[in-house]
């Protein structure tokens, strides 16, 4: 019986359990001694199961009521409380399934690391998932915080794995910085939610009775703070640096898990601990949310750096999900509950969409990076034929992430979409104008990141090498290849099987805006309002299109011979044929760069016509960068200039500052 | 209560102290401003006695011969000493010109006064105006520091200050528990012998005692 | 049901077949306006068999996508045939794929014709596809724009629920209905690689987009395309009546309206290919920088149209 | 008992080591001592727990749980440093850098400057309070200027002179008090007790003691180094021997704060209105950021963490101004976690600098490569000082901000502003020189990090567990400040 009731039963404490067990495992791995494999094929393989059962336990969580427990640590008064609720089982979902391919991934991709940084990454790392989970089961503001910031030192460190190189020194810089700067703001805004006297924990901030006015300063914050790590325009400059200079299973984490705690705390704190919204918080949100998602697929289609490219897509899909944001508040401040469901339903999904197909981008790159060492678009090319396995596992992603049907990408669109076209009938016509524009923005986005898709895929899979050595690339390993059929395998099903997402999610959204999409009867048809008004049967589809495929192929194949010959490309006849004649990324991204030049600050470097070897070198830099940081930066800088002045080293005039403030104080305090 | 000619000879005193503060702003010579130093903790001596003997406090008369030999033989002599061994006996130019250091003075005095008046008020003992004075001399000696370029011009400001400070504990308050006393003489012999490790090291290390040389440790 | 399940393989099975004719008509009308003597209205037919007989030619570095686009773009362009309602209303399949997911299946088969034309890593095809894809990023949302114009008249995303609204009711003016239908026409002229966004004709590797995707293509893949392409233009023309006209369409589980349905629908489509190639006698070639503008101006036109249905209509 | 020996031990362990002289293992004697001081601290502070506040020799020494746990603190600092500078200053010598003269000096005065902070920290007698400070101040002088360098000469005649004004008011500051105070409790020793004055300070004359309250504030605070008279701190931290930095930002300040909130309760019980509260948010404000500013602009390793401490102590006496259980709380648990963070980050630095042979930043390059410990020292411990967790100095920011917004929200977007600069300056200069590329070689000799990471664990071990009694303890202090 003892053994019985030290067994955990509530949810929450199998989360901790399975928190606890990555912590040591993250420990072992800094201790132990062994061989490569033993390190990242034994403690990584451990760590996924960690993530398996987290996953396991979000699932469990969804299911069952929530359940709370108190660690013995943390600050007197305020031990650390736990509770894992529908909102955090689903976003534990998330995390671990997500967890699982990248780590299965990871324990091949860091085989061929040197010990004694190997030791100290799998530290890092174990560290950095018991962080996310902990933001997730947090139930105090102290807990919540630590738990935050542990992550981000954590990501820090990863992020700097390679700390010789300065850029990456210097991405990792910003990325801390914005990091630091979001969490105090995040300080503030638990320091107007908290009931006064030091009560911090999350119950006695769900009954604080604030002001329309306090409650908008806490969602401002809240915004800032979980804006800077979720990469909102304009706090988004440290992601395109941070992503791509960590390893690229910590790109995968950062950029499908991490930036998804931002979201929930956002959620959290809007919908959970705040009980008043007011209405023009839903459009604020929504306005950010579109220009982040527009901003963030530009700025994709030019970049040349592939990674670099897949962290500004990241960006792009956090602003759709902030965009779903604004409309599910939209709606819920104006008393439209089946709508709010809606766009909340379509968030989650497209979170955890996002954390599958950006999750396998990300280790797609990570095995061209290993093979090939290039993570510079311009140097590869015509993969497909030297890593099969890597390149159709990407395409699913690639596919998925441009919202095609029948994949998840879609479904999430589709979802989000549907509302748009629901508004009419606001209460503020001003919405009934915003809307339109909103989703042709959406709509804008979508195909954009289509076309960065296509660039993405086809500069690195298709066409020929660009250079020789990549004759010689080889495919990643089974692991590898095992995680990477994970994600896609998540890919494929979560947009098959929209109808039983939705209702996994449904707890999630009931416990958020009080009521859920009415499921539909039949488990085929995904049907959000009603059949009438639109529907959506991903299996059929999927099936017309694989029949009428087949179909299509046998009957060629019985009536005509399937004779082929081989030959050079035909190419209009033209007698070069070279690789550097295909379009380079840079190419490709032309003419977006062309259309959208207004955003950004191009550098070109053109060769004259005297050049020995001729090269050409064009980079769209971030304006905002150019405009908002650096005039910050500077603004400091003649700040502490005058600040420096008052120490000119002469002991006269320091006595004169104490002089000057015993003279004004006795004339002050009189 | 004490006949009352004691309280004026004691406030004669004190003026004479504010006085001697004003002469050391203005003086120049280094030797001028130890002598006036000297007096100063001379007259310091003179009103403790006078009002140890006044109010029968007892203790005031070991403070005021503490003062005597600290304040009117050994710093002085050693000031002479150390201004003969490193000869340093030139004329000092303050930073700001004598006239307006003296009037930045009167006005730094009106302004002690009238903050010290409604203190004074609460004062149980005989001579409460005192307070003022000493606040005021407290103000000079502070601006005395501020206005002079070399190391020894400072240090005596410094120990100016001292002094007012030692001279409201004695006649505004009947002087600090005997113990405080000592400690305070005790630190402020401790500190003119640090001093004159310093002046020694601060010689050797700028062979003057110029505090322009010490200017280096800054912003830049 | 069943009548349902007929009548979806014969209107698919219907479009597929008829597809090319529509095709051939276009430019029968085209050779006609220009003076040329005209090929017969089969000459499609004609093509693809010939296509079908080939041996394909296919480049040393074509990778298995190279081979497995044109089964993929005829199979979509099948099932986009298949639930635009051309002749009856409310099939079976319809639920399986509303409005947006129609534009889905479009951009799925854009997408793959693109790879497909970066696979084999000619100059030629990655610039087609730059191209095509430089087209489709404006032309996608303008179409899923239109789309939400009709929808918002009929509060439904359902496409045989919009034909049904526009058609089987009295009649109304929709101003937004004229922006949209401005704004589809650009599209279509744009997504089907017609005159004066592109010239299905012409092999100047400076102008061309859907051409130059397509260069290495040969025999049947060849041939599957060319009749995906055909089908494309059917499903647009189909789109554009059920949208804009679409009287005469037969109601649900009407079997004995199907006949009149069938000539209308003919009528109409006769009439549109004529006007089609009438317009692309008439008009000329706009140069490719000019592209993003036309289609900028259709994308506008159709955020105009939900304005003003937003303004006027509701 | 204890307090006698707590006195006893440090000022013999002086004289010891002045006659003992440059013996070979002076420093482990030096060590020795700080360690039977530790020890007694020890006792004391279980007598406290045990026992409760109590008062020692008719009234000359009171002990609460305010100032025990700054004692122990003290003790405990006080003997890592020394277990720290044994081969620091070792390593120093053999630079000849010192001779054997100063190291005699160093070691003695080290003694006699830990006996002044005891005597300052458990006297009830606000005039011996002011006795010991300037005892302490004089100890540290010399210790200051010991590379008789000319840049430390000069640091040293700032501290003096500067320090020497300030405490001369925090004198007449003292003076004032014992004048409000005999007219209550009558003259003589008895009026400058501070629990005497505690039990009455009601009936203390105000406007008095407002007057007298700006001159100790003014005195005493530019000893915490409150900006705008903090100008002696940075140079005094940067030339002195690293342990003298450690001890002094780690230690000093800390008493003199002690002595601010000292004479802190006497006004607030005095005067009704909150005064001397405004006042200490003022200057607190006013040094973090003006500190934070004057971080970015720094070359000079121990200088920058010299600011740091000032803009640390800025936050606590801002805490300590805003007053309440919990925000007097937050200051104290601030006051430990920046003793024992600043000292470690001196520690880790004063071998980094001395490997390197320079303090400038710009020289000092990827000490991960040449000494992972050193290096993991520094990183980790600006961490924490930038106030990340799970380190401890986190659990005071976070309660001081919060608090801070829920009281004063108009102070916050300074702190905002302030931390983001400081953060951004400090760990933009740590990262290059923890990361990176070097070509020093390793070092010859085994540094002495146990301290560094001692402090490190204990920091981090308050960060996520602070043990009851510990709390209690702090509990009963924030009482005590009028929590």
């Amino acid at each position: 019986m003892e053994i019985l009731s030290l067994f955990p039963r509530e949810p929450v404490q199998w989360a901790w359990g399975f928190v606890l067990f990555w912590l040591a495992l993250g420990f072992v791995g800094l201790l132990m001694q062994g061989s490569q494999w033993l390190r990242s094929g034994l403690v990584f393989s451990l760590g996924a199961f960690g993530a398996l059962g987290i996953a396991g336990v979000g699932v469990a969580g969804l299911m069952s009521p929530a359940s709370s427990m108190i660690l013995p640590i943390g600050l007197p008064e305020l031990p650390f409380h736990l509770r894992l609720d529908a909102l955090s089982a689903f976003f534990m979902v998330l995390l671990g399934s997500a967890a699982f391919g990248v780590t299965v991934y990871a324990s091949s991709y860091f085989k061929s690391m040197v010990a004694g940084s190997l030791a100290l990454l799998s530290l890092w790392y174990h560290l950095f998932l018991a962080g996310m989970a902990m933001v997730l089961l947090a139930d105090d503001a102290y807990a919540f915080m630590v738990a935050w910031e542990v992550m981000a030192l954590s990501s820090y460190f990863l992020v700097t794995t390679d700390h010789k190189i300065p850029e990456i020194r210097r991405a990792g810089f910003l990325y801390l910085l914005i990091a630091h700067v979001g969490a105090i703001s995040l300080l503030l805004t638990f320091g107007v939610l908290q009931g006064g006297q030091g009560d911090y924990t999350f119950d006695t901030m769900r009954f604080a009775q604030l002001t329309p006015f306090w409650a908008s300063v806490v969602y401002l914050l809240a915004l800032f703070g979980f804006g800077a790590k979720a990469g909102l325009v304009p706090l988004h400059v440290w992601l395109p640096e941070a992503h791509p200079a960590a390893p690229s299973p910590v790109s995968a984490l950062m950029s499908g898990v991490m930036l998804k705690t931002a979201i929930y705390g956002l959620l959290r704190v809007t919908f959970d601990l705040l009980n008043v919204q007011v209405a023009w918080w839903g459009t604020l949100a929504l306005a950010l949310g579109l220009i982040t998602a527009l901003y963030g697929v530009i700025f994709a289609a030019v970049q040349s750096d592939m990674k670099r490219l897949l962290a500004w897509s990241s960006i792009e899909n956090i602003g759709v999900i902030l965009a779903a944001f604004g409309l599910t508040l939209i709606f819920y401040t104006d008393g439209k509950g089946a709508l709010a469901a809606l766009t909340l339903t379509a968030l989650l999904y497209h979170a955890i969409n996002h954390a599958f197909f950006k999750g396998l981008l990300f280790v797609g790159t990570g095995s061209v990076l290993h093979a090939t060492g290039v993570r510079h678009m311009g140097y590869l090319g015509g993969l497909m034929r030297f890593m099969p396995w890597t390149a159709w596992l990407t395409l699913i992603g690639a596919l998925a992430i441009a919202g095609l049907p029948p994949l998840n990408g879609f479904v999430s669109e589709w979802l989000l979409l549907q509302a748009f076209l629901l508004t009419p009938g606001l209460s503020q016509p001003y919405l009934n104008m915003v809307i339109p524009v909103a989703a042709a923005t959406v709509a804008l986005a979508a195909a954009l990141s289509a076309y960065v898709m296509v660039k993405f895929y086809g500069v690195i899979f298709l066409g020929q090498p660009r250079d020789q050595a990549l004759q010689h690339a080889h495919d990643i390993d089974w692991a590898g290849r095992l995680g990477m059929l994970w994600l896609a395998a998540g890919c494929v099903l979560l947009g098959l099987l929209p109808t039983q997402v939705i209702s996994w999610i449904e707890p999630v959204v009931r416990m958020l805006v009080g009521q859920a999409l009415p499921g539909s009867g039949n488990w085929l048809l995904l049907t959000p309002i009603s059949a009438e008004r639109a529907s959506y049967a991903p299996l059929i589809f999927f099936a017309v299109v694989a029949v009428v495929l087949l179909l299509t192929f046998f009957w060629v194949r019985r009536i005509y011979h399937g004779r082929v010959r081989r030959s050079d490309p035909w190419d209009c006849g033209y007698p070069e044929q070279d690789a550097r004649m295909q379009d380079s990324a840079e190419g490709f991204g032309q003419p977006i760069r062309q259309i959208f030049e207004v955003f950004m600050q191009v550098e070109r470097e053109t060769p004259d016509p005297f050049d020995r070897q001729p090269r050409y070198r064009g980079a769209s830099l971030d304006k905002l960068w150019f405009i908002l940081y650096l005039p910050i930066a500077r603004v400091v800088g003649w700040l502490s200039d005058q600040a420096g002045r008052l120490q000119h080293g002469r002991i006269q005039w320091y006595l004169i500052y104490s002089f000057a403030t015993l003279i004004f104080l006795l004339v002050f305090t009189r | 209560m004490a006949p009352s000619y004691h309280l004026q000879i004691v406030n004669l005193l004190a003026a004479l102290l504010l006085l001697i503060s004003f002469a050391m702003l203005s003086q120049r010579r280094i030797v001028g401003l130890i002598t006036l130093f000297a007096w100063q903790g001379m007259a310091l001596a003179a009103s403790a006695a006078l009002v140890a003997w006044a109010t029968g406090q007892h203790h005031l008369y070991y403070s005021a011969a503490l003062t005597l030999v600290l304040k009117v033989i050994a710093m002085p002599w050693f000031f002479y000493r150390t201004v003969r061994k490193l000869d340093v006996d030139r004329d000092v130019e303050p930073m700001i010109n004598i006239p307006t250091t003296m009037l930045i003075g009167i006005v730094l005095v009106i302004f002690a006064f009238n903050l010290a008046l409604p203190i004074s008020q609460f004062s149980g003992t005989v001579t409460r105006s005192t307070l003022g004075i000493a606040l005021a001399c407290v103000l000079l000696g502070f601006l005395m520091m501020i206005t002079r370029k070399k190391a020894i011009p400072q240090v005596i400001g410094f120990l100016a200050i001292e002094n007012s400070l030692f001279f409201a504990a004695t006649s505004a308050t009947y002087g600090m528990p005997l113990v405080v006393e000592l400690g305070v003489a005790l630190d402020v012999m401790v500190g003119v012998i640090v001093l004159s490790i310093f002046f020694f090291q601060i010689r050797e290390a700028f062979d003057s005692l110029d505090l322009k040389h010490m200017e280096k440790l800054k912003e830049r | 049901m069943s009548t349902g399940i007929v009548l979806q393989f014969t209107q698919t099975l219907l479009a597929i077949l008829l597809a090319p004719l529509l095709m051939g008509w276009v430019n029968q009308c085209r050779a006609w306006l220009q003076g040329r003597n005209a090929p017969p209205i089969t000459q499609p037919y004609r093509t693809l068999r010939k296509l079908f007989h080939k041996d394909a030619v296919i480049a040393h570095n074509a990778s298995p996508l190279f081979r497995f686009a044109p089964y993929m773009i005829f199979s979509c362009m099948a099932l986009a045939a298949g639930i635009v309602p051309t002749i009856a209303n409310d099939l079976p399949f319809s639920p399986a794929a509303d409005a947006i997911a129609l534009v889905g299946i479009f951009a799925l088969a854009r997408v793959f014709l693109a790879l497909a034309a970066m696979d084999v890593g000619t100059s030629f095809g990655t610039l087609g596809a730059r191209r095509e894809m430089l087209v489709a990023f404006l032309a996608e949302p303008a179409l899923l724009m239109v789309f939400f114009t009709a929808s918002l008249i009929s509060h439904s995303t359902e496409l045989p629920v919009i034909v049904a609204a526009l058609a089987h009711r009295e009649f109304a003016i929709y101003p937004s209905l004229a922006f949209a239908g401005v704004a589809f026409w650009m599209i279509s002229v744009a997504e089907n690689a017609r005159i004066p966004v592109d010239n299905p004709t012409t092999h100047l590797e400076l102008t061309m987009i859907h051409e130059a995707m397509i260069l290495e293509y040969s025999a049947r893949h060849l041939a599957l395309i060319e009749w995906a392409v055909a089908l494309k233009l059917f499903t647009y023309s189909a789109l554009g009546i059920a949208l804009f006209l679409p009287w005469g369409i037969a109601e649900q589980g009407r079997v004995d309206m199907l006949p009149l349905a069938l000539l209308a629908m003919i009528a109409k489509l006769l009439l549109g290919g004529a006007l089609l190639a009438f317009i692309e006698t008439i008009s000329a070639k706009v140069r490719l920088f000019r592209a993003p503008e036309f289609l900028g101006t259709a994308f506008m036109l159709a955020v105009l149209g939900m304005l003003i249905n937003f303004l006027l209509d509701v | 008992m204890e307090i006698y020996w707590l006195l006893g031990i440090p000022l013999t362990g002086g004289t010891f080591l002045g006659l003992w002289g440059s013996r070979k293992n002076a420093p482990e004697i030096n060590a020795f001592f700080s360690f039977l001081t530790l020890l007694a601290a020890a006792f004391l502070t279980y007598r406290i727990v045990d026992q409760g506040p109590m008062i020692v020799g008719e009234g000359w020494f009171f002990i609460d749980s305010f100032n025990v746990f700054l004692v122990a603190l003290t003790a405990f600092v006080a003997f890592t440093t020394a277990l720290f500078s044994r081969p620091y200053m070792r390593i120093e010598k053999e630079h000849g850098k010192l001779n054997d003269k100063r190291l005699r000096l160093y070691h003695s005065s080290y003694q006699i400057f830990i006996g002044a902070m005891f005597l300052a920290l458990t006297t009830n007698n606000m005039g011996i309070l002011w006795v010991a400070m300037e005892a302490a101040t004089l100890a540290t002088v010399l210790l200051v200027s010991l590379y008789r360098t000319p840049a430390s000469l000069e640091a040293a005649w700032k501290y003096f002179i500067l320090c020497g004004v300030g405490i001369a008011l925090a004198l007449f500051g003292t003076i004032l008090l014992y004048f409000a105070a005999e007219k209550v409790l009558g003259s003589g020793g008895g009026a400058l007790l501070w629990t005497h004055l505690n039990g009455v300070k009601d009936r203390l004359e105000p406007t008095v003691l407002s007057l007298a309250f700006v001159f100790l504030l003014v005195g005493y605070g530019t000893k915490v180094g409150l900006a705008p008279l903090h100008s002696w701190l940075p140079d005094a931290h940067a030339e002195g021997p690293t342990p003298v930095s450690a001890v002094l930002s780690g230690l000093l300040l800390n008493v003199a704060l002690y002595a601010v909130m000292r004479s802190k309760v006497l006004v607030d019980g005095a005067l009704e209105n909150d005064m001397a509260s405004n006042l200490m948010m003022g200057f607190g404000l006013l040094s973090v950021v003006l500190a934070a500013f004057l971080i970015k602009r720094q070359t000079d390793v121990k200088r920058m963490f010299a600011y740091s401490s000032i803009e640390h102590m800025g936050l606590i006496t801002f805490a300590f101004g805003m007053g309440g259980p919990v925000a007097n709380f937050a200051a104290l648990l601030h006051m430990t976690m920046h003793s024992l963070t600043k000292s470690a980050i001196f520690f880790a630095v004063g071998h980094a600098t001395q490997k390197a042979g320079t303090q400038l930043m710009a020289d000092i390059s990827g000490l991960i490569k040449t000494n992972p410990t050193i290096g993991w020292g520094l990183m980790l411990g600006t961490i924490a000082i930038l106030g990340v967790p799970p380190f401890g100095v986190f659990a005071s920011e976070f309660l001081i901000i919060t608090t801070a917004m829920h009281e004063h929200p108009w102070a916050t977007p300074f702190l905002l502003l302030a931390l983001g600069v400081a953060f951004a300056s400090i760990f933009g200069k740590v990262q290059p020189m923890v990361f990176g590329e070097t070509d020093l070689p390793k070092l010859p000799y085994q540094p002495a990090l146990t301290p560094v990471f001692l402090h490190l664990g204990l920091v981090l071990m308050l960060g996520l567990f602070i043990p009851p009694y510990l709390a209690a303890w702090y509990k009963q202090a924030a009482q005590i400040l009028g929590g």
